[in-house]
């Protein structure tokens, strides 16, 4: 037989006043189950918790029915109580008889009966409870970053100068981006890669950072504290353990191919660095235009190499570690535009190009050495228009958000081509120009004081007619049509999420949303965290941002992942899905409802019919739940419960009414 | 006060133009005013209010304003403002949407244009088939462009491009009630 | 292969010469076209301007005729003007209205007439290759500008079109010829249609901007498969020129002209002889030099 | 048939509500001393997405007059997602109970959020309002039932 107590809390006058405390403890002490009923000036006291453990000693009780203010103030509380006492934690209800109750009503009478009802309510729900026990899980003390960006750069830096391990999986042979590519940054004009490439560096060189590049995460098992990450080495064809980096494989590679980083405006080898300063500072094979391994001719590059390091054979190979944090910084690409907008072109006119060719073009280190020159024929263009929000807020063709860096960006190739050729006539075409940033708007001021012309209208369509590129567009401010014939056209593109960045997500049980930016777990208040606990993203992963905001999201994500690694163990809730495997059919349902993929299913042995078969059940991964019940709401059988709220503690609380 | 008063538009200004526009199949907030229909339109150079700025009359409530625009008439339904909007408006159907409007109003801001469409039909109705010569006839008559493409006359009954005798649908009767019952449905809506 | 055949009242007038070309190719090529008995005018741009439900009513009924006459062909349909409405009234027919309009029409509609355009007859392969088959002569000195026009192109939620901007069906087709065709920006901007008629000056404008880019870039001839675009590009091509003291020379084809002459048709027998602008002397110098076993 | 006087009636309605949401927002609306009428039993859960049908079904059969689910607003859920199961397993479950003869609103579904003290005090109101009107549940109370 159950042995209940029940407390009812005075709350000094905040209950006491409007219900009749006594009476409620009066009508609790008649309720089947209950052995000893009392109320209690603040329970939630020292000595209110005194006077509660020594009934429970005295009485011998087994569970307790609080009546006070709402769970969620002091459950925890009297849980802590309990855990020093005989009665399990979890054998504690708390009828919230102040917010819901005292406070909101006024009538004594009918306050008191609703007092005693809630209390009855609560008893008849602690009366089916069960004995819950906390786990903990030990915390591997490791984190994994993937994307080597300038996010994950500066994630990966932020924790290792913690003190913690980092693995850094980048796609690219190289980190660095899409920053490194950049020539300046707005609003201050300093130089990208100058300020990019010591970071990289200091990645490269960091005792507490494993750098793998030309990787990829192919399997993510495992929950907060210990995942179990299978991380692909894509082959490289090079040793990096030998190689020295010197050059001169890349130096006789007798392939030349449009550079990848150079935005297709330069060339590279087939052997080949991403560009000059890559950390790693060593070369890899294209695979699928090295002659030698598409031909079997050629091979060069192992005759010249002085230490061997290359190697035709080289396969790709998977290793597996363990992690207690993941962060996903995994980046973004341009929109592909000439897929979708044929009046621009369509990406046949090479003068229109992007403005991540712009900075290619404009780059000191670039293929032009920094002088604008069109693509088409080398020559300094002396007019040119930028077009903005190219697949950006549009609906129709693209994509409906805001790319929020290209107003700002937009502003800079005008005021680079302006800096950089004498008398240059700059248009740029807009819809509305936002600057919110710090120094953001000044930035724009200048650009109008620099020459460039502001047209607020979205070009309808561009050719190109004796030479010259003709841009129809309405200065709807006049409205009235108007056209340029510009030499250079930069269409300021578009940003979308990095190919696959959604698979590689989904595989740490991080969802995307409609546009494929990751999601966090609360837009406002949890920005870096995801559903997935354990798991954190930051950067252009999660949303189109500019640097200054990516490199905050990044250290507020390190700094989420210290506070977790500096934890040794982490307790579990035990308040979660329990399946009884012996009702389970293996409909999936529950599987599918499951918001944070915590439930799987599994085979176990039966017997049917006298005959031994396997039968599919569901499970549910007890690090991964988070105590939801939409499990237990969507299953047929009834075979999958809550731990905490069962089917059978709400029935019968939903009964004791009429009790 | 000063302008356009928008605080005092007639309630039913906003009524009418949600109509018009819904026969359009159009939504008027999706509009943000880029201006990309208006600047591949081949036929704005000759309008009076840009077609954006026909949508953004519309968006204010001002009804009569759009009503007595020529551009709608002026519109050739090439579709490129609908073909390349960043938000699917279909600028042309609102065009047209308008220019039927206005004729139910007997609002005419371009008389010639509102002849040739008129005049174009005449035929249709007579003998269920266009007769070039019939529609030009009427048409010159009342535009008061008596000899317009008259040059082009002997050269195109030479080659006979042009007919003298109109080509007839035998069930012309059938035709002439089509008319009649699209005119008595497009009223009762 | 057999489809129906909607002419459009252009055919038996203005575009005579399309309907001759036509003709000859089809008969070349082993084409069967069956004219829809008793069909009417489809309301053109006119219809729509008056309402919708005419806008759509009056193609519905040749749909419903060939439904009825000449079930399971595909509806061959030459003009772009008359394309566009009768690929109208089959989203009607496919959409709630249809009892609407079947009432309008008094006649039982399905919408099960699919419609197609010259191009997309000529484009299908087997057609193609007959049409590859049948041409004894190379065009090869015509640099064409395909013009497409709008309504083979918008709204492409009706034509179902892919490439509205820079189509390539016809270039294609016309590259058979050995002709060579040139990549231009006006191939489906508007020529202004009707309003050549009720307000020409501002109708001009459109007619020289494409002249003008054809020129540009290197054509020396334009084709167009629409009866309505050749009336104003080959009728007014000299009025252009006198407006903007230009002197453009750019002879119109219909693309059923230019398959049949490279046939061998006379230009009698295609009707290049009937055209405002000059359009014998270019095929002229080609047809002298150019002939292939 | 004749007119029943509801006046004196008193329903009882039971409310489920999600600890993240509106259990949260009912505590606010405590916490700023509102006022509303004493007819309702909240039962805290989790989430909306807990409520098994089962549950619903029970409440009538056992005599509420009401029931009330309630949960974050659609997005918001603290789960990504139960809301929205809760939604369309609420739409089915109205149609079944409308379809067994009760009326609509004994059986509403409210998006309440945190913050929303007001908006759960007012729904109180009017719920309680509202089926004070319709008088008892006989329908599916057992009790009436086997009478």
């Amino acid at each position: 037989m159950a042995r209940a107590g029940v407390f009812i809390c005075h709350c000094g006058s905040n209950i006491a006043s409007v219900i009749d405390v006594e009476q409620v403890a009066k009508s609790a002490e008649q309720m089947t189950g209950v052995v000893y009923a009392a109320t209690n000036k603040y329970a939630c006291s020292i000595s209110g918790q005194e006077m509660m453990k020594q009934a429970i000693i005295d009485h011998q009780l087994d569970r307790l029915v609080i009546a006070s203010c709402t769970p969620r103030m002091h459950e925890t509380t009297f849980r802590k109580m309990l855990g020093k006492t005989s009665v399990n934690p979890y054998m504690l209800e708390v009828a919230n008889i102040r917010e819901q109750c005292s406070w909101v009503h006024t009538d004594k009478e009918k306050a008191t009966a609703k007092a005693i009802d809630l209390v009855r309510m609560s008893l008849a729900k602690v009366l089916k409870n069960q004995p819950l026990f906390t786990s903990s899980i030990p915390v591997c003390k490791k984190c994994l970053v993937i994307g080597g960006g300038i996010a994950g750069i500066q994630a990966a830096l932020d924790i290792a100068d913690g003190g913690y391990e980092v693995t850094l999986v980048e796609r690219e042979p190289s980190l660095g981006g899409k920053m490194v590519m950049l020539d300046k940054t707005f609003p201050t004009l300093d130089c990208s890669a100058c300020i990019s490439t010591p970071k990289m560096a200091e990645v490269g060189a960091h005792p507490r950072i494993k750098l793998m590049s030309s990787c990829e995460v192919s399997a993510v098992s495992g929950y907060i504290g210990n995942f179990e990450v299978t991380i692909k080495q894509n082959p490289r064809y090079v040793d990096h353990d030998i190689c020295t980096g010197c050059g001169l494989c890349e130096e006789k590679c007798p392939t030349k191919l449009k550079s990848s980083f150079d935005q297709g405006l330069g060339q590279r080898k087939a052997i080949y660095k991403l560009f000059p300063q890559a950390v790693p500072a060593k070369p890899v094979i294209d695979a699928q235009h090295c002659t030698k391994l598409t031909k079997d001719k050629c091979g060069v590059c192992a005759k010249v190499c002085p230490l061997g390091c290359i190697n035709f054979a080289d396969q790709e190979s998977y290793t597996t570690d363990t992690f207690g944090a993941i962060i996903l910084a995994t980046g973004y690409q341009l929109i592909d535009w000439g897929s979708h907008y044929p009046e621009y072109g369509g990406g046949a006119y090479a003068d229109v190009i992007s403005g991540l060719q712009f900075e290619r073009l404009v780059n000191a280190s670039g293929p032009t050495e920094g002088k604008i020159k069109r693509p088409s024929d080398g020559a300094q263009p002396k007019s040119v228009a930028i077009i903005k929000c190219v697949g950006s807020r549009d609906v129709a063709k693209a994509h409906g958000y805001c790319s929020r860096a290209c107003c700002m960006y937009a502003a800079k190739h005008a005021h680079q081509t302006i800096e950089k050729i004498a008398g240059a006539q700059v248009y740029i075409f807009y819809i509305d120009v936002r600057t919110p940033g710090k120094a953001y708007e000044e930035f724009y001021d200048r650009t109008r004081e620099d020459g460039a012309v502001y047209i607020r209208g979205r070009v309808s369509k561009i050719y190109e007619e004796n030479g010259k590129l003709i841009c129809k567009g309405e200065d709807t401010l006049i409205g009235k049509q108007v056209t340029v014939e510009v030499d250079l056209v930069v269409l300021e593109t578009a940003m979308e999420p990095a190919a696959n960045s959604g698979q590689t997500a989904a595989l740490a049980g991080v969802s995307a949303d409609k546009d494929g930016w990751l999601t966090e777990a609360h837009p406002k208040l949890r920005p870096v965290e995801t559903q997935s606990a354990g798991v954190f993203l930051c950067g252009t992963a999660q949303g189109p941002k500019d640097i200054p905001d990516t490199v905050a999201q990044a250290s507020a994500a390190a700094a989420k992942v210290l506070g977790l690694l500096a934890k040794d163990e982490l307790e579990t809730s035990p308040m979660i899905s329990a399946v009884d495997t012996s009702k389970c059919s293996g409909c999936r349902f529950c599987e599918q409802v499951c918001p944070v993929k915590a439930i799987s299913m599994i085979d176990i042995p039966s017997i049917y019919n006298g005959q031994k078969v396997k039968r599919t059940v569901a499970q549910v991964n007890s690090g991964l739940c988070s105590g939801c019940g939409a499990c237990s709401a969507a299953c047929r059988t009834g075979c999958i419960d809550l731990l905490g709220f069962t089917n059978k503690q709400i029935l019968e609380e939903v009964d004791a009414l009429w009790q | 006060m000063v302008g356009k008063n928008l605080s005092l538009l007639p309630d039913e200004n906003k009524q009418k133009i949600e109509s018009l526009v819904k026969k359009a199949g159009a939504k008027l907030s999706d509009c943000y005013q880029c201006g990309k229909c208006s600047a591949g339109c081949p036929m704005a150079e000759s309008m009076d209010l840009m077609p954006r700025q026909v949508l953004r009359y519309l968006q204010l409530g001002l009804l009569q304003e759009a009503l007595s625009s020529q551009a709608p008439w002026i519109c050739a339904t090439c579709q490129t403002c609908s073909a390349r909007c960043p938000h699917d408006v279909p600028i042309a159907e609102i065009m047209e949407a308008i220019r039927r409007q206005a004729d139910q109003m007997g609002i005419r801001p371009l008389r010639r244009t509102y002849l040739f469409s008129k005049y174009f039909l005449l035929p249709l109705k007579l003998f269920g088939r266009n007769h070039e010569l019939t529609l030009t006839m009427f048409y010159n008559l009342t535009s008061g462009k008596l000899f317009q493409h008259f040059t082009y006359l002997p050269a195109m009954l030479k080659s006979r491009k042009l007919k003298i005798w109109p080509a007839k649908v035998k069930n012309r009767l059938a035709v002439r009630k089509i008319m009649e019952n699209c005119e008595k449905e497009a009223q009762n809506i | 292969m057999k489809y129906s055949y909607f002419p459009g009242c252009s055919m038996e007038a203005t575009g005579i010469e399309y309907a001759k070309s036509l003709n000859y190719v089809n008969r070349a090529i082993g084409l069967d076209f069956i004219e829809i008995e008793d069909w009417n005018c489809c309301g053109a741009t006119a219809g729509h301007t008056k309402s919708h439900e005419l806008g759509i009513a009056l193609p519905l009924r040749n749909l419903a005729l060939a439904e009825q006459q000449l079930p399971g062909l595909a509806m061959a349909v030459p003009c772009a003007s008359c394309y566009s409405r009768m690929k109208y009234a089959l989203q009607a027919a496919h959409s709630e209205e249809r009892e609407k309009f079947s009432r309008l029409i008094d006649m039982p509609v399905e919408g099960s007439v699919e419609i197609v355009s010259i191009m997309d007859i000529y484009s299908v392969e087997k057609t193609k290759t007959a049409i590859s088959a049948a041409i004894t002569k190379r065009l090869s000195n015509l640099k064409i500008a395909c013009y497409y026009g709008c309504l083979y192109s918008r709204p492409p939620k009706i034509t179902m079109a892919h490439n509205i901007e820079n189509p390539q069906n016809m270039d294609e087709l016309v590259r058979l010829t050995g002709a060579t065709t040139v990549d231009w920006a006006y191939k489906t901007e508007c020529c202004g249609a009707g309003h050549h008629v009720d307000i020409p000056q501002e109708s001009k404008p459109l007619l020289y901007r494409i002249y003008k880019n054809a020129r540009a870039n290197g054509a020396n001839a334009l084709v167009t498969a629409c009866p309505m675009c050749m009336l104003n590009l080959d009728m007014r091509q000299g009025a252009v020129n006198k407006a903007y003291d230009e002197n453009f020379d750019l002879p119109v084809y219909y693309l059923s002209e230019i398959l049949a002459i490279a046939m061998g048709a006379t230009f009698k027998e295609c009707g290049v002889a009937s055209h405002f602008h000059p359009a014998k002397k270019l095929l002229q110098k080609e047809n002298e030099t150019k002939e292939v076993v | 048939m004749a007119i029943t006087d509801n006046t004196n009636f008193e329903p009882k309605i039971l409310a489920f509500c999600c600890n993240w949401c509106t259990y949260t927002g009912a505590d606010l609306a405590g916490l700023n001393r509102m006022k509303y009428p004493d007819n309702i039993r909240i039962i805290r859960l989790p989430c909306s997405g807990r409520v098994n049908p089962q549950f619903i079904l029970r409440a009538f059969q056992k005599g509420y007059d009401g029931v009330l689910v309630c949960g974050c607003h659609p997005g918001d859920c603290h789960y990504t997602s139960g809301n929205y199961f809760t939604r369309r397993r609420f739409l089915l479950m109205k149609r079944l109970l409308e379809f067994a003869g009760i009326e609509r609103e004994r059986f509403q579904a409210r998006w309440i959020s945190g913050s929303e003290a007001g908006k759960f005090r007012d729904t109180i109101l009017k719920v309680t309002e509202e089926i004070r009107a319709l008088g008892p549940n006989h329908r599916m109370k057992e009790a009436d039932i086997y009478d």
